[in-house]
């Protein structure tokens, strides 16, 4: 598995790869453990939630993106049809001029939430998680299909952490 | 349209458009001007161009700019309409030089500026690209193409004898008299002149009169001296003796102002639109008019108050002794209360019409006559003493030219078709064959033309001089409104140029000189010491001349009448059409596609039976019958109509004109003269035995109402009784007071309105004629009209109710009701369509992008869509062939994927207030009208402003009669739809005492 | 690293494209066409039969607009003088120009001259020159300086934002109806 | 533990492996499939081209019936549109998680249902080439904005805010797999899917943010499924049409939309499921509880139905009542009981487990009422507006032929993409196909590959 590792990593450090989600759960609650807690970042197939939960992972930022292209989705969509309306009042189906009609005009407003609330939500998780990255590594491609990965860097081939890497999985180091 | 805008063609006003042939320098600068008007009516086909630069658009202004006229600039010049014999006075629109639309004359009295749908469509006519480029000669089988002076050389040779005759259409001006006299100078006897019109009513009528009193005259009628008018087979109302003038005097006569408005009684065979606008209306077998009308006539004078002279009295009972009637009983007592009725109430009796001309026709005139002095009617509302009607044909015309036509050499036939309009019994074909020389003057292309060795393509009647006296002593001017679109002659000056040739010349240059000689008489009678100069000038601007003429009544002569007994079966009657008449407007596709008002069917001839007899055969619409008479044989398509005797048979006479006459009737209709007898030198057209065979096939008539019932739809059509009326008539309504969510909407200066009075209105759908001529709106021919893609902007709905025996027939003109709370308007993505702060909802054609939505939101389904970008000047596709020239530029031409609608004739009603605001005041009521409005004949249409207190409109909005379609019934607080329309209609009001129905 | 820059690229050029799409070409559009518009840009400049100069005969010669245009005051068409307009004066002024003998031999032989418009606006719009005039609107304002041009030239854009810029101001009707039916 | 998680032979190790064999060495039948597509499509296109340049008189729309066909089929596509988005937000919010095995391929066929609805108000449209700039609100030379008060307004909003956050919604949820497939790959594929999946990493803080925003993305995808079809029925009902103006449309076809999207699911997945050979994945057990939402959807509509009827009785209106009565009798019956036989009582059958669990059944079944929704459109277009208000207007319609091979092409356009993406994506969610797997722990896990 690990000759598919690419090229060279920017920083050294000991590269893991586990067969099993409690092996690679357990070295995550050992790392972390850890008074001196090392830099790692972990890879995995999909999202178990037990593998978040072992990393303790805050609330993710997104929903601020969400919140405020909602938000902004709302106003823009009652400004159109508000400031169109206003800018050139045409007289239909007997609605005068200054006749605002809110309640037509909630379908524009509830579009234009959902759609920036997308779209902000979508940019939050490309922003927040680094996507698109073309700097960005990945170590092994057994890591998109049943392996989970774990970088600890600036780990020593010696250390016990390293020992500890090798016991529950296979490593490389790079140094 | 102001009276000082129209200009006479008079040579002193402008010289430049005078008709005269030889100035090859006039005909250039025609071009030039024709080049100039597109520029202004143009099509839209840019609009669709998908770059910005676009074809560069080009201005030819004048070389030598008429002084009377401004280019943009509208003028309008008075003449007479030559599409019947009626003579009906018209102002022609003019831009630029061209003529773009036609309206009746309002100083003309008897129509009052009212037009019929010939009439409106004649500008098709005059633009008409089958008409004839130049003049054809005989060579063999072969007609081939000649200049104008071979012609002159050719028939110069041949003209060198008095065995000469003249075959034309009916005419009432100095014509005739013209033709007479070039007879005259040629050496052949005046009576040489034979004048045919297809309907001969007029010959019926005048010959009657002539054995009763001994002058060959036609009683003028007026309705409004009348309360009781009984039709026995009349179609006063479809075609009649003077169709716009008979309408619109009978529309007076039912006004519900009036203390007794008219009732009509019409005892009929056949549906006619009199019929269906009749109160109470009798279905009596085909053929047995004559008997109805002697036993009216016996019913009459058994009546103590019957008037009459004694020795009148004396010899109508002589006359009614030699005939004995046996009628069904119940008819016999529908006609004894008639007859009561009759002589207690100021009435008149009209008898006959395209729908009777049988073998009785002449006798049920004379019986006619024989009613009318029994009640009365000949002091009161029929008048051979003031304005009668001059007869525009001979009395024995036909018979006389069967007699002499193996004696001619030389046969002129000018402006008529006998060949098409005469039943193939006739044998005109067979008649003319030893007769050498055949000349076929024309306007159009005709049957005739085949059968002749000259074919002269002559002026339309827009491009020509003439006059008609329709009554004594009212003449209307005819005068050129536009040069000649092609290389035609006035036919008149054709037949002077002939004479110069042979050297026999009249001392007249041309036909204008003549008419000039002949209207100096006129000015005589008028004698207010002004010069004539002047004097024909105001004449031709104002188009009439009238001056009273008086006789004596004379004293009635003995008469006798034969009568032909008719057997019993199916008969066939082949009336005249309402659009298209004999068939001189089933070139004109604008009349095509407006259809019958009746059947609703366009570009056909169908066979209509009653419901009763189609379903006693098995029959349904649509399919194929065979017709044989004695005559010949007829295939055409059934359409069971409500309302005929179950022994009549009709198909329509117009349609079914030979393969290449025009490539719009080719494959249109079939003619069923070709299974129609002669008697007596005359056409039976009417009661003709018949058998009807089905053919197993069946063939798609092109009829535009799929539904002919209004069930209990009851906020459509709405009417009520006289007695109701009279109850409530001076409640005032309030339609706006509808409770509404919103405020009320921002008023201008104007609200326009437009009411319709559901009473007066008689379908013949002219007001549909003018609205596709006034707005440019399209023909889309038979295949589109059947799948319903026809594009009127005002369309006529017609109702069956009641039994499908005695059916109440109702005619309501529908068009855009301009809502106030329109749903159309709410539902357009693009604002295409929008509320204008006048009342009217705009329609922007160039912002609308097609999404159909507004037509579906519209609960009338008023507006159109452009299916297809209906083609201009082409004729290959013969559905398809407006003339660009014709249209009106001030009105957008639209191309495919956008809607359009009515909008209240908007260029009108901006020409008005702009031509208010330039003399400085406010528009005045009556002031602008609708195309629709001006032209009906049954003074139907309202239109003004609605915030104006003291406007027509205003007041017709708050009669009792007064109601919005789909409003709902505001007595009991139902708004219906509550779109708040601006159109509003006037309920029907059934003058009989029976049979009211319910209103609010 | 090959993939990376083409990564890169991509994403850069999706995202330039992006800025052209939705950004530039609307605005673009505002200011010079939009989809449905007919009107010619401004500074339109056909050539004609003649040469003739505005500026020769209105602003040297001082002959006014409606000399010639003589439908202005009349007409919702200013329209194009006809020939013996022209001839009027050039019977006797300038006759051995080639231009006026252009002229001279059309309106001898009866021909008109086919001019090529500057100003033209759609046939779907209703434009009134009589209104207009009426308004006190100058001939200037929508056709510029015409007195100083010695070919014709489009000057004002002429497209229906811009004809409703100055209705708003002038306080006329901006309801649809004014200007189409 | 619900039967969809339940009985796994395969375990994680086998999901790519097993999935991604549709980017390598497709069944012969999808070249056929491919080609007929592509024919059908190319069809539809030449006959829009000469619609477009003739004028909409193609059609055989006329007064009175204005929308026929082409509106029928925007309705009924962006009907089936519905069950993608349904399956994957709404079923992800209520953790129904038989949903991870065939969301990706409802997605799809949301996307490309939306597109194909897309075209069709454009091709219905009289003139395209402005109604593409001027229904957007678009500064423009006029001044002139568009009218926000027009249901078809809303529909432009709500369609394409439809379209893009099921696009973004189906892609985001791709990009991990897209991965997956770039490291599958070499070469030139490998920089294609690899710009695809916007160097997609997979640490677990990428996965962190990925899941709370694709939380995020259904929770707002699920107003806007029931708020689309919503907007579409307004449409209709925001008409005074008698047959259209009537409250009950929303919900009513908003159930229709997922009753047609549902068992479009269902007519898709099973011809892909064996062309791909993907029986271990989507299996039986997914299928069924497919079609029990089939079945739900279709007694909603039947009620649906009923209430019409009721409402149009009680309404006391009679324009209202006479158009329901020709529904069941008049010159459009025909289409009426085609809709009532396919879309209420064949669904009947589901109630039997036979007949869900018997394949060739429920498939003919599901085609059923695929028919009859796209029947059910066309009756209630074409019968309301052909005899509505007034009688003298009152008309008829045929579609020609022209509509009806533009309808043929946009099932053309649609199963050619929809092939497209059978070919070269991953058919199945792998990372949420992993998720509902047992998750590889050393003690509990019988396989697994070393």
């Amino acid at each position: 598995m690990l000759t598919a590792l690419k090229e060279k990593p920017p920083r050294k450090g000991v590269y893991a790869l586990f067969e099993y989600l409690d092996d690679t759960i357990a070295v995550i609650e050992r790392l972390r453990a850890d008074r001196d807690e090392p830099q790692f970042d972990v890879f995995t197939p999909t999202y178990y939630h037990e593998l978040e939960a072992a990393l303790g992972y805050k609330p993710s930022g997104v929903r601020w993106f969400t919140l405020t292209g909602a938000l902004l989705g709302v106003t823009l969509g009652f400004a159109l049809c508000l400031l169109t309306d206003y800018d050139w009042p045409l007289v239909v189906g007997g609605k005068t001029a200054g006749v605002y009609s809110l309640p037509a005009y909630v379908v524009i407003g509830f579009e234009m939430t959902i759609l920036l609330g997308a779209i902000g939500t979508i940019l939050g998780m490309l922003w927040l998680g680094k996507v698109p990255n073309p700097k960005g590594q990945i170590y092994s491609t057994a890591t998109t299909d049943d392996r989970f990965g774990i970088f600890v860097y600036d780990v020593v081939e010696d250390s016990e952490l390293a020992r500890l890497l090798r016991e529950k999985g296979e490593t490389q180091v790079y140094s | 349209m102001p009276q000082n805008q129209r200009y006479s063609l008079a040579d002193d006003v402008c010289a430049d458009v005078a008709a005269s042939p030889e100035t090859e320098k006039n005909t250039k600068a025609a071009l030039g001007r024709r080049d100039f008007l597109k520029y202004f009516s143009a099509g839209v086909a840019l609009a669709s161009s998908s770059c910005v630069r676009r074809p560069a658009e080009h201005a030819i202004p004048y070389v030598d700019q008429p002084v009377d006229q401004v280019p943009g600039v509208a003028t309008y010049y008075a003449t007479t309409c030559s599409g019947c014999a009626s003579g009906c006075g018209i102002n022609v629109k003019t831009r630029a030089g061209r003529p773009v639309k036609i309206e009746g004359n309002p100083d003309h009295r008897s129509t009052g500026g009212a037009l019929c749908p010939l009439g409106q469509a004649a500008l098709q006519g005059l633009y008409h690209p089958e008409r004839r480029p130049q003049p054809l000669v005989r060579r063999g089988d072969q007609l081939g193409e000649v200049s104008w002076d071979d012609v002159y050389l050719h028939l110069s040779s041949r003209l060198n004898t008095n065995k000469v005759g003249i075959f034309t259409g009916g005419t009432t001006g100095h014509r005739a008299e013209f033709l007479q006299e070039f007879l005259q100078k040629l050496g052949a006897p005046r009576e040489n002149l034979y004048r045919y019109e297809p309907n001969l009513l007029y010959a019926h009528v005048a010959d009657a009169h002539q054995r009763a009193f001994g002058r060959y005259v036609i009683p003028r009628c007026d309705f409004t001296a009348a309360e009781l008018i009984v039709g026995i087979g009349s179609d006063f109302l479809d075609q009649g003796l003077a169709r716009v003038a008979y309408a619109k005097n009978f529309s007076a006569a039912r006004d519900l102002n009036r203390e007794h408005p008219a009732q009509l009684v019409q005892l009929e065979s056949t549906l006619s639109l009199t019929g269906a606008r009749a109160d109470e209306r009798i279905v009596i077998a085909p053929g047995t008019e004559i008997d109805v009308a002697l036993a009216l006539a016996q019913a009459l004078y058994r009546q103590p108050q019957a008037q009459g002279g004694v020795a009148e009295r004396q010899k109508i009972a002589a006359l009614l002794q030699q005939h004995q009637v046996a009628l069904a009983p119940d008819l016999q007592q529908h006609i004894a209360t008639l007859a009561v009725q009759l002589v207690q109430k100021p009435s008149v009796v009209l008898c006959g019409g395209s729908h009777t001309f049988d073998a009785n026709a002449a006798a049920l005139q004379q019986i006619a006559i024989a009613i009318n002095i029994l009640c009365g009617a000949y002091e009161n509302a029929l008048s051979v003493q003031r304005g009668w009607q001059i007869p525009p044909v001979g009395s024995d015309d036909l018979q006389r030219f069967s007699r002499d036509v193996a004696q001619l050499d030389v046969l002129f036939v000018i402006d008529s078709d006998p060949l098409f309009t005469l039943p193939a019994a006739f044998g005109w074909a067979e008649k003319i064959k030893n007769v050498k020389h055949v000349i076929s003057m024309q306007a159009f292309p005709v049957a005739t033309d085949s059968l002749a060795t000259h074919v002269l393509p002559v002026h339309h009647f827009l491009e020509a001089w003439g006059d008609a006296q329709t009554h004594a002593g009212q003449w209307t001017t005819q005068q050129p409104v536009v040069r000649p679109l092609t290389d035609s002659r006035q036919a008149e000056d054709v037949l002077l140029w002939l004479l110069a040739t042979v050297k026999k010349p009249l001392p007249y240059a041309d036909y204008r000189s003549y008419l000039r000689q002949r209207w100096q008489a006129w000015h005589d009678l008028q004698g207010d010491g002004k010069d004539f100069a002047k004097f024909y000038h105001t004449t031709l601007t104002r188009g009439t001349f009238t001056h009273q003429k008086q006789q004596a009544r004379r004293e009635l002569r003995a008469f006798e009448v034969k009568v032909q007994q008719v057997p019993a079966g199916l008969k066939l009657t082949a009336p005249l059409d309402n659009r298209l008449h004999d068939g001189r407007g089933a070139h004109l596709p604008v009349l095509q596609e407006v259809g019958d008002s009746l059947t609703t069917i366009a570009w056909d001839t169908w066979v209509a039976l009653s419901i009763k007899t189609a379903a006693r055969l098995g029959l349904r619409r649509n399919d194929v019958l065979q017709l044989k008479t004695a005559s010949g044989v007829l295939r055409a398509a059934l359409f069971p109509l409500p309302g005929l005797h179950d022994d009549a048979v009709v198909v329509p006479r117009g349609n079914g004109h030979r393969h290449g006459f025009s490539k719009v009737t080719d494959g249109i209709g079939v003619d069923p003269l070709v299974v129609c007898a002669v008697a007596e030198g005359l056409p039976l057209t009417a009661a003709l035995p018949v058998t009807l065979t089905r053919t197993g096939k069946t063939y798609r008539l092109a009829a535009m109402q799929k539904e002919n019932k209004l069930g209990d739809r009851g906020d459509i059509v709405k009417s009520l009784s006289l007695a109701q009326l009279r109850q409530h008539q001076n409640k005032v309504r309030d339609l706006d007071a509808v409770p509404d969510l919103y405020p009320k909407l921002e008023e201008g200066e104007h609200r326009w309105g437009l009411s319709v009075d559901l009473h007066k209105c008689i379908g013949c759908s002219a007001c549909m004629v003018a609205c596709a001529q006034e707005n440019n709106v399209p023909q889309v021919g038979r295949s589109q009209v059947a799948m319903g893609r026809e594009m009127h902007w005002i369309r006529l709905d017609r109702y069956f109710s009641g039994d499908a025996d005695k059916p109440r027939v109702t005619m309501q003109p529908m068009m855009c009701q301009q809502c106030n709370h329109a749903p159309c308007e709410a539902v357009c993505p693009v604002y295409a369509t929008t509320h204008d702060a006048e009342g009217i909802n705009a329609m922007t054609y160039n912002r609308c992008v097609g999404t159909r939505y507004c037509a579906n939101a519209c609960p009338y389904k008023v507006r159109r869509f452009n299916w297809w970008t209906h083609k201009w000047n082409v004729i290959d596709a013969k559905d398809y062939n407006r003339n660009p020239r014709a249209l009106n530029p001030d009105v957008t031409v639209r191309t495919r994927g956008v809607m359009e609608k009515c909008n209240f004739c908007y260029q009108r009603i901006r020409d008005g207030k702009h031509q208010a605001k330039m003399a400085g005041r406010a528009v005045q009521d009556g002031e602008i009208k609708t195309a629709c409005q001006e032209t009906c004949p049954a003074d139907a249409i309202t239109f003004g402003n609605l915030l104006d207190a003291g406007s027509k409109i205003t007041q017709q909005r708050r009669d009792y009669r007064a109601y919005l379609a789909l409003g709902g019934y505001p007595d009991i607080k139902e708004y219906g739809l509550k779109t708040l329309p601006n159109v509003s209609y006037l309920a029907e009001v059934t003058l009989q005492e029976e049979g009211s129905d319910e209103h609010g | 690293m090959a993939f990376k820059i083409c990564l890169w690229l991509s994403l850069r050029c999706q995202l330039c494209i992006a800025v052209v799409l939705f950004f530039a070409e609307p605005a673009a559009a505002w200011w010079m066409w939009t989809p449905g518009d007919t009107v010619d840009n401004v500074g339109y400049k056909p050539k004609q039969p003649i040469a003739f100069s505005h500026q020769l005969h209105s602003e040297e010669h001082k002959i006014q607009c409606e000399y010639c245009h003589a439908g202005a005051r009349r007409s919702p068409v200013a329209g194009i003088p006809p020939l013996n307009t022209c001839m009027g004066c050039h019977k006797f002024v300038a006759t051995a120009k080639d231009p006026i003998k252009f002229i001279a031999a059309r309106y001898q032989a009866n021909q008109p001259i086919k001019w090529t418009k500057v100003h033209d606006l759609p046939d779907f719009v209703r434009f009134s020159h009589q209104v207009h005039g009426l308004a006190k609107i100058s001939c200037q304002e929508c056709h510029g300086k015409v007195e100083k041009m010695g070919v014709a030239v489009q000057k004002a854009p002429l497209q229906m934002g811009w004809c409703v810029d100055c209705h708003r101001q002038k306080k006329a009707s901006i309801a649809c109806l004014t200007c189409h039916y | 533990m619900s039967t969809a998680e339940a009985g796994w032979k395969r375990t994680i190790s086998d999901v790519n492996d097993g999935i991604l064999v549709n980017t390598r060495r497709p069944h012969p039948a999808f070249y056929v499939a491919l080609f007929l597509a592509a024919a059908c499509l190319v069809l539809g296109a030449v006959l829009w081209v000469v619609q477009i340049t003739l004028g909409m008189g193609m059609a055989g729309l006329n007064s009175p019936v204005y929308w026929g066909v082409y509106i029928t089929n925007f309705v009924f596509w962006v009907g089936i549109g519905h069950a993608g988005t349904l399956i994957s937000a709404i079923l992800f919010l209520f953790r129904a998680k038989w949903r991870n095995s065939v969301n990706r391929s409802a997605e799809a066929m949301t996307i490309f249902a939306v597109m194909s609805a897309g075209l069709f108000p454009l091709i219905h449209v009289g003139r395209v080439w402005l109604a593409a700039y001027w229904m957007l609100p678009l500064p423009n030379t006029n001044n002139l904005w568009i009218n926000f008060r027009s249901p078809l307004i809303w529909d432009v909003f709500a369609i394409s805010t439809y379209l893009i956050v099921s696009l973004l919604f189906w892609y985001m949820g791709m990009v991990p797999d897209l991965a997956s497939l770039r490291d599958r790959c070499r070469g030139f594929k490998r920089l294609v899917y690899g710009v695809m999946s916007f160097g997609w990493r997979g640490t677990a803080r990428q996965w962190h943010h990925y899941e709370t925003g694709y939380a995020f993305l259904a929770a707002l995808a699920t107003p806007l499924v029931l708020s689309v079809h919503s907007v579409v029925s307004w449409d209709f009902a925001m008409s005074i049409q008698p047959g259209w103006h009537t409250t009950i449309f929303p919900p009513y076809f908003v159930a229709g939309a997922i009753l047609s999207g549902c068992a479009m699911v269902y007519t898709l997945l099973v011809p892909v499921r064996w062309m791909f050979n993907l029986q271990e994945f989507i299996r039986e057990s997914h299928l069924d509880a497919l079609l029990k939402l089939t079945l739900l959807t279709s007694t909603i509509v039947f009620y649906a139905y009923a209430v019409e009827f009721f409402i149009a009785w009680y309404s006391g209106n009679i324009y209202e009542q006479e158009i329901f009565a020709k529904r069941l009798s008049g010159p459009y019956a025909f289409y009426f009981w085609v809709m009532v036989f396919c879309n209420c009582l064949f669904p009947l059958a589901f109630w039997a487990r036979r007949a869900r669990a018997h394949v060739p059944t429920a498939f003919v079944i599901c085609l059923l009422v695929n028919v009859g929704m796209w029947f059910e459109r066309y009756n209630i277009i074409v019968s309301s507006l052909v005899e509505d208000f007034v009688p003298g207007s009152w008309g008829h319609y045929e579609p020609s032929w022209t509509e009806m091979i533009i309808t043929l092409g946009s099932f053309g356009w649609f199963f050619f993409w929809f092939l497209i993406f059978c070919r070269y994506f991953p058919i199945v969610s792998l990372s949420e196909l992993k998720l509902i797997m047992p998750p590889p722990l050393r003690g509990k896990s019988g396989g697994g590959s070393g």
